[in-house]
């Protein structure tokens, strides 16, 4: 088992002709995911060529993609200007999970997508994020297929490089994972810690949980409390930004400590009041977790 | 992006908020002839990007245009939290009878715009928060109908008892989030929103951050960047696409990912060691943002080692690692470079980084452990 | 029995201390209605001075006024630049019935704030109508309270004083009312025929309904079908405006003909279709329905 | 409120839609110069509050400027519709390609604007829908979040197959909601709107409706009001707050509600007479407003008979009779004025009223029956 993505995702790519579009789509259906349909406005009725001779139609709009194919997820590759364009289009086209990967929506857009998409009752995932892999069923995103393997692990991240990271050593000490989820790095999320512990609690097959939080906000907080009220299996994490100076902006959006709030050390401390295992640097998750999953 | 008070209160006042006049001086004499303009007393406020700058003696009250010369005098090219004052705003001083905070905020939780509204104003907003939170009067914007008109009164009816008063304030209330979402903000504040003996309500002070992502689509608030009030390196890379924060250690850090990049400062720390920058490279295998993140780290005379630790990720590392031997064939550089580089291809990138004479690593902590050394110092 | 107003009704009057807020409260008052508070902003802490010595609060919002009284249904009369605001402040305190009289309210202030009182579940009657009145129980509004008389027969209306006739005939004739109300003749208003239709089927009391519309819009026809298809008790009609010509706005905001739609020939026929005995003339009106509850 | 087609076209050019150029003229030797200026072929188009111009030879192509000239005089003083015509465009004729037909309402079903949009243009939409109702797609706008960018490429995309139109029709749908939304507006349509040869998407035709309730606020748009294409009659009732519509019958009608004044005029038309007009004079008992309703339906010379209709309501209706002797004593009647009053204290209003001559009835179908008795010649 797996959350969000499996074998059942019918994937469509919005953006599937742009540069990063066309590359990741390649990679994506490489990974064998089930990519059905691709919507790139005025190139309605062309095809994307696939890695191994598959073809992909490319419709001009989402309700055009979903009605042809049944598309049931959708991944976003536009550039920032027309992303959360793209997700309200989405979210109205009858997908259940939208993946935003797009970096540098405005929030102010975002604000109004969101809700949009939750009087909906559609999943966004991001945006400015990796996406996220259910090793040997499906990749939604830029998570790279070969450094993932199956196993018992969830782990959820608000960042990209550092989710290989974690991911590259949990597979190198033999610990696959059910799913690997990039919650993005921008201020206004529309998935965020809470919403993946709640699913990897219900998947069966995760056994215990890597969450991987940054500096800015609260959501590591709040995911900390949530962990110690409803979780069963075991959750390890990692805070990156210790070193972090307060006011700055550390790359992501996101990440920045306004004030004395977002400290690593609070989300640290967080943590470790709720019974999540605090790594000092990536290299002791796997420990950590093995430790808890014994 | 911060803006200046000075910025700020443009914006409010084309909002329509009710701010009181105020120019902009870079010299004394200019402060001077501005403040004889007025007449009376005038205020000399530091124009910087950095809260506190009342504590450090950036505000203060002239009660003629010879005293606000010589104010402008201390402030102009005062050091600020290590940011040089080039400009003050001297503007006329007003009749203060009681001080209140009203900001707005993109809140992370709510997903939308927030405000907080206190009685308490003209101090530290977060110390209210924390020490008396009952102070503060907190509305979540809907952002499909932006604040209402009983929303505002609800916040301005916290602040105030006087109907005229609260009448005042809902309306700035409404204006100030008019400026917020028509400025691409994250922030705006108004601290302190006054009310004088007259019974008028007005913002003497004002700060606003932007959204950074909003910025490709508002000229007029981008031209509202000031480089002069940022390190040079800080431009330089902003200009070449790349995320980087100067700080005061002597490891420069090169990394691809922000988070990853967090990790490794850290790692720097644990071992010992003092990051000098955050730097955030991107994905890319581009030999022309490596020279230019190479530029900017070695701009910094702090830095003693430089470490590069890059995850190849969907990127083949083989490319990476000729991009990096290609950019440092460019340009010559002085302190050491050990190099980790992790992912597809990592066996043909190590032998292409040690044949150009590199200490090269698939382990991060050794990287990291090894560069910490070398700025100590070791070889 | 009776519909969305009765001895229960806690009527809190938005625009309290206006010339028609103060002058209809007492004339509500004294028709026995119970008025339990009054908001004018600016004016919280007053008191507004009944007919019989009673007193009632006012106070500077709706929130302050619904938390403090308990009201349950609220009737706007303030100016129509501030009207949409006051029916979106009401919809948001807690009542869940809302009365706007005031006409000449922005149609696109309306837009919205009818979609947020929906979102909200609250009932919004009007704008641009005198309300409603359960005779013998509850008056909101400003239809006068000495025409009507306790009975079986429920009326709907799209205007005011054409609502008065066919009442004081009605009347007149020995049939009192369940409930009259008047729906409001603006072209985008809260409650439509067929709400109230709904309504009176299931009011036990109400034997027979009136219905009194008028040109412009599709309202009527609808309301037609649904009689034909889900009313049990019989219906009577008059259409106003059989001689109005077409693209003029008659007095009404909705009060118009617009290209062929709306006219009231079409919706006599669609009345006539569905079942509905049509008045030619109001003074006909006590014979239809005096003839269909037989 | 209707306004111009000139008038529209300026507020969609404000909203950035592409307009082609025009000028007005008032006289033949106006048209001449703007014809002159624009160089070749011209279209001469009368500017009146009215559809049908075209069938009435108010639309002329003319392909020099002496030939606009002659247009000019031809439409100029033109009656269409019982509008006098008093302004014409005039505009350079495009190369038309295709004509489609675009346009927003306020659709009261929805409770929110709704698009209607056709490849069918530059003809009756009205037949299109009707007859071939599959040739139309609409949308319903959601008021919290405006035309969303995917849906109003989901309207242009019924339009037209190829990418860069629909692209441009994309952007012009959405730009004529801002129109709409920003003129406080209950329609706005552009038909035809077409493309060019050069693939261009161009609004030549414009036709906008302002809700009457947005007028308050909107000055610029109120300003658009042109009283010289209203009857003088209207014109003054909407002065004295009356609204009043004129007709072409002979019993002038004065009547408290919209509802009921509607009511009166049918059951004039039920007895076998035409009313005159429809006039709504309100609930108030003020001698004013009476005066100037009297004064307003006698400036009309059919009118016979003139007839009040009121029901009391809350006003009680001794302050009402009162209130029309008063103000019948103030200014002379030719026509018999025949009154009812029903409602609170009625039997002492009626006292009043024949005290002061009049005939007075408490049977809405009795006085109009006398008032159609006395306007066709009867006593």
């Amino acid at each position: 088992m797996s959350i969000f993505i499996d074998n059942d995702t019918k994937l469509v790519v919005q953006g599937i002709t742009g540069r990063d579009g066309s590359f990741h789509t390649l990679q994506t259906m490489e990974y064998g995911t089930n990519v059905v349909a691709g919507v790139t406005p005025g190139k309605g009725g062309q095809t994307f060529e696939g890695p191994n001779g598959q073809t992909v139609p490319i419709f001009n709009a989402m309700d055009e993609a979903v009605a042809e194919t049944g598309a049931n997820t959708s991944v976003i590759f536009v550039p920032p200007a027309f992303a959360a364009g793209a997700v309200l289009e989405a979210a109205d086209s009858g997908v259940a999970l939208v993946v935003a990967i797009t970096e540098g929506v405005p929030v102010l857009d975002m604000a109004r997508a969101h809700v949009f998409a939750r009087d909906k009752g559609v999943r966004v995932l991001g945006p400015n994020c990796p996406g996220l892999i259910s090793p040997g069923k499906a990749k939604v995103g830029i998570l790279p297929g070969q450094i993932v393997t199956e196993g018992p692990i969830g782990l959820v991240s608000r960042s990209g490089t550092l989710t290989y990271e974690a991911v590259f050593q949990l597979t190198g000490a033999g610990l696959g994972q059910t799913t690997c989820v990039g919650i993005g790095g921008d201020p206004l999320i529309g998935t965020n810690f809470i919403d993946c512990l709640e699913a990897f609690e219900a998947d069966p097959d995760t056994k215990g949980v890597v969450m991987l939080g940054e500096i800015g906000g609260t959501d590591e907080q709040e995911a900390a409390a949530y962990v110690s009220d409803h979780m069963s299996k075991p959750v390890v994490g990692f805070i990156a930004g210790q070193t972090a100076p307060p006011g700055r902006r550390m790359g992501h959006a996101g990440a920045i400590i306004s004030g004395s709030a977002g400290t690593a050390e609070e989300k640290m401390k967080a943590f470790e009041e709720n019974g999540i295992a605090v790594a000092k640097r990536p290299a002791d998750l796997v420990g950590l977790i093995q430790d808890a999953l014994n | 992006m911060d803006i200046h008070e000075y910025q700020a209160k443009e914006r409010f006042r084309a909002a329509g908020i009710d701010v009181p006049p105020g120019e902009i001086a870079t010299t004394p004499e200019e402060a001077e002839t501005i403040a004889a303009g007025y007449g009376g007393t005038v205020v000399v406020k530091a124009q910087v990007h950095s809260g506190g700058r009342g504590k450090a003696g950036g505000v203060r009250l002239a009660k003629d245009a010879a005293e606000a010369k010589e104010h402008a005098t201390a402030i102009l090219g005062m050091d600020i939290k290590g940011l040089t004052v080039e400009k003050v705003l001297v503007t006329p001083a007003e009749d203060i009878d009681t001080e209140a905070y009203v900001g707005v905020l993109m809140d992370r939780k709510k997903q939308a715009a927030t405000f907080m509204v206190s009685a308490e104003g003209g101090v530290d907003i977060e110390h209210v928060a924390h020490e008396t939170p009952e102070l503060i009067r907190k509305l979540t914007v809907d952002p499909r109908y932006g604040i209402l008109p009983h929303q505002a009164f609800w916040l301005a009816n916290f602040l105030y008892d006087d109907p005229k008063l609260i009448k005042q304030a809902s309306k700035i209330i409404a204006q100030l989030y008019d400026a917020f979402v028509n400025s691409g903000a994250s922030m705006a504040e108004i601290n302190p929103l006054i009310t004088t003996s007259a019974g008028e309500v007005k913002a003497i002070d004002a700060k606003m951050s932007i959204d950074d992502s909003e910025l490709f689509r508002r000229p007029d608030v981008e031209a509202m960047r000031d480089t002069s009030s940022e390190p040079a390196s800080e431009v330089k890379a902003r200009e070449a696409g790349l995320s980087y924060v100067k700080l005061d250690g002597d490891v420069g850090c090169c990394v691809n990912g922000a988070g990853l990049a967090m990790a490794t400062m850290d790692l720097v720390k644990y071992y010992g060691g003092e990051p000098a920058n955050f730097l955030d490279i991107g994905g890319s295998s581009n030999p022309d943002k490596v020279v230019a993140a190479l530029e900017i780290i070695t701009s910094d005379p702090n830095v003693k080692a430089i470490l590069f630790n890059i995850f190849g990720g969907i990127t083949r590392c083989d490319d990476v690692a000729r991009g990096i031997v290609e950019a440092t064939n460019r340009i010559d550089i002085g302190p050491p470079i050990v190099i980790r580089l992790t992912g597809t291809n990592e066996e043909l990138a190590l032998e292409i980084l040690s044949d150009a004479g590199f200490s090269a690593y698939t382990s991060m902590d050794a990287v990291v452990e090894k560069a910490v050394e070398l700025a100590a110092g070791g070889a």
